[in-house]
């Protein structure tokens, strides 16, 4: 077995231990998104205005509360020191956390979204829109989270200040999902918008995880 | 009291619900057969809402249930907290996903019924987003009892949300009429006020209570399971 | 012959110097234990053979060739023990042992003789997160065996072990020498096992010879 | 000095010694609520209409992000243990910690909103109230997610399962924090509402210190 | 004459029992000594005298009333020392051990002498984060001698400590004893005091009888 898939065996097998922690994004996710009628008012036609942008940031919020742990345990228990001496490449090892993040929470996330769109009133064309652009924006977000997740470890002061450097890189992806949901609602097309998610998301991937590496090495010293 | 305390002993309860169930599950069957036929084919359809109608007869029986069955996780909590009842704990791991499916089916029920009737499966009216916090109330129960490998531990914790929980259920239910009431005021779920007709009051109480005789039943047989489960751990352990 | 030569090691922490132009060099079948005061350095030595630190100056060299030339190399030949156990608590005792083999892209071969070294048998399908601190050591320490490496860094690894406990690490660690094993301890109580030597860590600067935090 | 105060001013100098950690939580705020005029487009009278709900609803997810590690980190280096040790009442440690956190999450976000609200075209009442209802409600915040935050010590995926329990409790303060905006935004008073929350924030007092008690006695076993 | 009374006392971890009808009494200027195999419930047991762990079974009487009557006034008399070391990384070690003294509401008049006597002076305005293991052990000390409390709890107190610093303990303990305190210390090695008694904690049910987990 390789080392990549090992990792992702052990993490996939971590949550399946728990089957609740799925769950419990999952359900922050509907309270999540169900809150913003509650604070903005019940009205239909506003509501469905506004459903992508809250979905969406929803679907950012669950994947940031599900983020904070992720390099983070393995840093408290020393696991984060046998990864840092696997005989293989680091960059691979924080691809495969990344990835275990995604199947767990990006991924259910996709599938459920579309129906929290249902009472908002999207159209159906409009919950397409959305599935599709979580499926592939979410990549990104896992990948950026973990960033910040492997930034904020440990003793370093600045890491909570970039943190603050890596939320901001969020907001392209947040603004190009929820636009693309949008602008089915306005009539136009939303392959664009997909196109410029797909190629934030392998922008990600071909940045980030060295990235991670790097801030895992720091961590690790 | 007395009697309740009894009970409290799992041992004991085993003994009383190996009499008890065979008895409860046939006048389960019976009154939810009885229910049946009167809500299904006795009933009239009604002259504005048709055969739809009949999704009431679970509908509202299934709320009433999943309110009814919070208090009794609230009331097991402090069971639990205060007075140790062994049996509190067990009853509550067995009685919350009971009572968060009759909630469930109260939301499914009601948007269901709400296609044909306000030509939408949601809208944000004040009863249905209170019920839908009280489902995510039960799932946080369910999900917290559940959160730890020290089953007692999880047990403790769920026992402290049901109590929270129980004093802010008329707080949420309140603040949540005043909020829908302030944008939209008597929106369509107005049937026919408290004058319901005999017609359809009975179905709907035989069926109210064939519910809650299963709800019943429900809960003893997964407490019986609940406690051969700790059972079995606990004999493993001890091996 | 030399297995292991340090030369010249330097290293800090947080701007402080911990130790300057240590050199060793330590052969097959040898263990070298690492001792002096609290904050001597030992752990920060550890880590940084491990290249978990960088270090200052000087070099290690494994069979002659430098170490940081090829590090996935060097870290397939190390097995590391912390001060942390780094144990999932979800997982069995099994499992942890298992899967640190295959995160080192080895089989599980070896993993039964190492629960067996430390009486871990029955508790090999608990999960971690129940065990006493003792208990987690032990695992810890198997997993060390099951990695198969050949250099063994062991921080404090008498830390928390029962005596019976300590003489089956004693046990593994004569076997380990034995088959050609090097291994390095730092540890505050004798290792009495054949072969070993020790570096006594002495702290210049003294340990508490720093003033203010910066 | 009283052990209520020591703890107080424990946490409060843990916080300033590492301040990026108040920063981030304050810019996840603002990105939160940055994102919506991005996402919605420039119509400024959707905006404002939805400015309280939105804001609102990004204080709150703020202040939970912060409050995962309100006891865990006591927890995992085992100051929970001098706490639970500690000759004085654990409810008043409770009320210690929630205090602490509020004065440097709900205080900052209750100062930070309304400068928020001028990017969505609040009146001045509107931004009065809002940070008003903020200071006023977000103790109530502290609270709830301190009970949450004591539950799910030693749980696993802590964060989401602590909102989750915390979302549904927090409704209430939500509603009336929102409603009274947008009533000053209607005309009407926000005085009634005011009061509301005062007495939701009362209520939580009352009671909610002797539940987190009772769960960080449970984590100590 | 006896201070501390134990009687019948009786545990459980996870639903297992960990020991039954344990009694033991323990007068001033006693330590008590527990040993035992890993996982014999050492650890267990202090908890439980800490009242942080409920017992099953049995009782404990201080000056013959039960402690479990007035628990604030049971505190006030314990100072705790676990596996953890209950320090916080971002304070200074001086301001860790008069904050701990603030937490019992007392003065901190003690703290210079405690920090004195296991050498931190130097290290006193260091943010503990930088500290090695040891010389946070020596901080986790320094704080249960800064407490002034009757009944000293210490899990493994030894642990990590240099030879220096072990001699230290053994002073700080053996003044504590001859000023009347008591202390009861879970160890693996030896603790060299006069008035030691041992405690062996047998394991019967035996730490590793247990089979599968459920
Ligand atoms: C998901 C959607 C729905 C939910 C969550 C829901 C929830 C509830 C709840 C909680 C009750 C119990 C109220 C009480 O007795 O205090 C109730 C009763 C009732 N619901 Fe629904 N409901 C939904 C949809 C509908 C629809 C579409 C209709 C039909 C138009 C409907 C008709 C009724 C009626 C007739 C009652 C009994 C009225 C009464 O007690 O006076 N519901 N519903
Ligand atoms: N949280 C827990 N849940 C379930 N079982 C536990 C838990 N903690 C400890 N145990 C079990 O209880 C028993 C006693 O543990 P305890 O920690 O008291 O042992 P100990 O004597 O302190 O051991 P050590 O010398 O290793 O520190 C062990 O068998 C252990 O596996
Ligand atoms: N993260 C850090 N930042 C700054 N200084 C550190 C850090 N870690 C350790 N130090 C300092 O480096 C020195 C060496 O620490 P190290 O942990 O290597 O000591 P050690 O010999 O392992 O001690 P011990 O026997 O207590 O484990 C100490 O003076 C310590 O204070
Ligand atoms: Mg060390
Ligand atoms: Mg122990």
């Amino acid at each position: 077995m390789s080392g990549f898939t090992a990792l992702l065996a052990r993490d996939l097998r971590l949550v399946w231990r728990r089957p609740g922690d799925v769950m419990v994004v999952l359900a922050f996710f509907v309270v999540a998104t169900v809150l913003f009628p509650l604070g903005i008012g019940p009205e239909t036609n506003l509501l469905a205005r506004i459903a992508a942008g809250i979905l969406w940031c929803a679907a950012l919020f669950a994947a940031l509360l599900s983020l904070d742990r992720l390099f983070a345990a393995d840093y408290e228990d020393g696991a984060l020191d046998l990864l840092l001496l696997a005989p293989w490449p680091l960059e691979l090892a924080a691809l495969a956390k990344c990835l275990a993040h995604w199947i767990v929470t990006g991924l259910p996330l996709a599938v459920l979204a579309p129906f929290m769109g249902l009472l908002f009133g999207l159209s159906g064309e409009g919950l397409a829109a959305l599935g599709l652009t979580l499926l592939v924006g979410t990549p990104a977000l896992s990948l950026i989270g973990g960033l910040a997740a492997a930034l904020t470890l440990g003793a370093r002061r600045g890491g909570a200040l970039l943190a603050l450097l890596a939320l901001p890189l969020c907001v392209p992806t947040l603004i190009f999902g929820a636009g693309a949901v949008e602008a089915v609602a306005t009539g136009g097309g939303f392959l664009t918008h997909l196109a410029i998610l797909g190629a934030l998301a392998l922008l990600s991937l071909a940045t980030l995880p060295w990235a991670i590496a790097a801030a895992l090495r720091q961590a690790g010293e | 009291m007395a009697s309740l305390h009894v009970l409290a002993n799992p041992a004991r309860f085993r003994r009383f619900s190996q009499k008890v169930l065979p008895v409860l599950s046939g006048a389960t069957a019976l009154v939810l057969a009885v229910g049946l036929y009167l809500a299904l084919v006795e009933s009239p359809p009604d002259y504005q809402q048709g055969e739809t109608v009949r999704i009431m007869f679970i509908h509202v029986p299934s709320a009433w249930l999943a309110m009814a069955g919070y208090a009794l996780l609230a009331g097991l909590g402090a069971a639990l907290l205060v007075w140790r009842h062994p049996l509190a704990a067990l009853m509550a791991r067995a009685a919350a996903p009971v009572g968060a499916v009759f909630a469930a089916v109260c939301l499914l029920t009601g948007s269901l019924w709400g296609r044909p009737m306000w030509g939408t499966y949601w809208v944000w009216d004040a009863r249905l987003t209170s019920m839908l916090l009280l489902f995510f109330l039960y799932l946080g129960h369910i999900a917290l009892s559940r959160a730890y490998d020290d089953a007692e531990r999880g047990d403790r914790a769920a026992a402290i949300l049901a109590l929270v929980g129980v004093i802010n259920l008329p707080v949420i239910k309140f603040s949540v009429d005043w909020w829908n009431t302030l944008h939209q005021p008597a929106s369509v779920m107005k049937l026919g006020g408290p004058s319901i007709h005999p017609a359809i009051l009975t179905p709907l109480m035989v069926m109210a209570a064939a519910l809650l005789l299963l709800f019943v039943v429900l809960v003893m047989v997964r407490t019986e399971t609940e406690i051969d489960r700790r059972r079995l751990d606990a004999a493993e352990r001890a091996q | 012959m030399t297995d292991l030569e340090v030369t010249g090691l330097g290293c800090r922490r947080g701007g402080r110097p911990v130790f300057r132009d240590l050199s060793f060099s330590l052969a097959k079948g040898e263990l070298l234990a690492l001792t002096g005061r609290n904050g001597s350095g030992k752990t920060t030595l550890l880590r940084a053979l491990a290249l978990l630190v960088p270090a200052d100056a000087g070099a290690i060299h494994w069979q002659g060739a430098d170490v940081a030339a090829d590090r996935e190399a060097w870290r397939r030949r190390i097995a590391w023990l912390g001060h942390l156990d780094g144990l999932k608590g979800d997982l069995t005792v099994r499992e942890n042992v298992a899967t640190a083999c295959h995160l080192r892209e080895e089989g599980t071969e070896r993993v039964d003789a190492a629960l067996a070294a430390f009486e871990l048998g029955p508790l090999a399908s608990r999960s971690v997160r129940t065990l006493s601190a003792g208990q987690r050591r032990r695992a810890a320490l198997a997993r060390v065996v099951a990695a198969g490496a050949r250099l063994w860094l062991l921080d404090e690894p008498l830390n928390a072990l029962d005596a019976p406990s300590q003489a089956a690490l004693r046990a593994a660690l004569g076997q380990h020498l034995a088959t050609g094993g090097l291994a390095i301890a730092a540890t505050h109580a004798p290792i009495d096992v054949p072969n070993a030597r020790t570096l006594l860590m002495d702290s210049s600067p003294p340990p508490g010879g720093e003033e203010h935090e910066p």
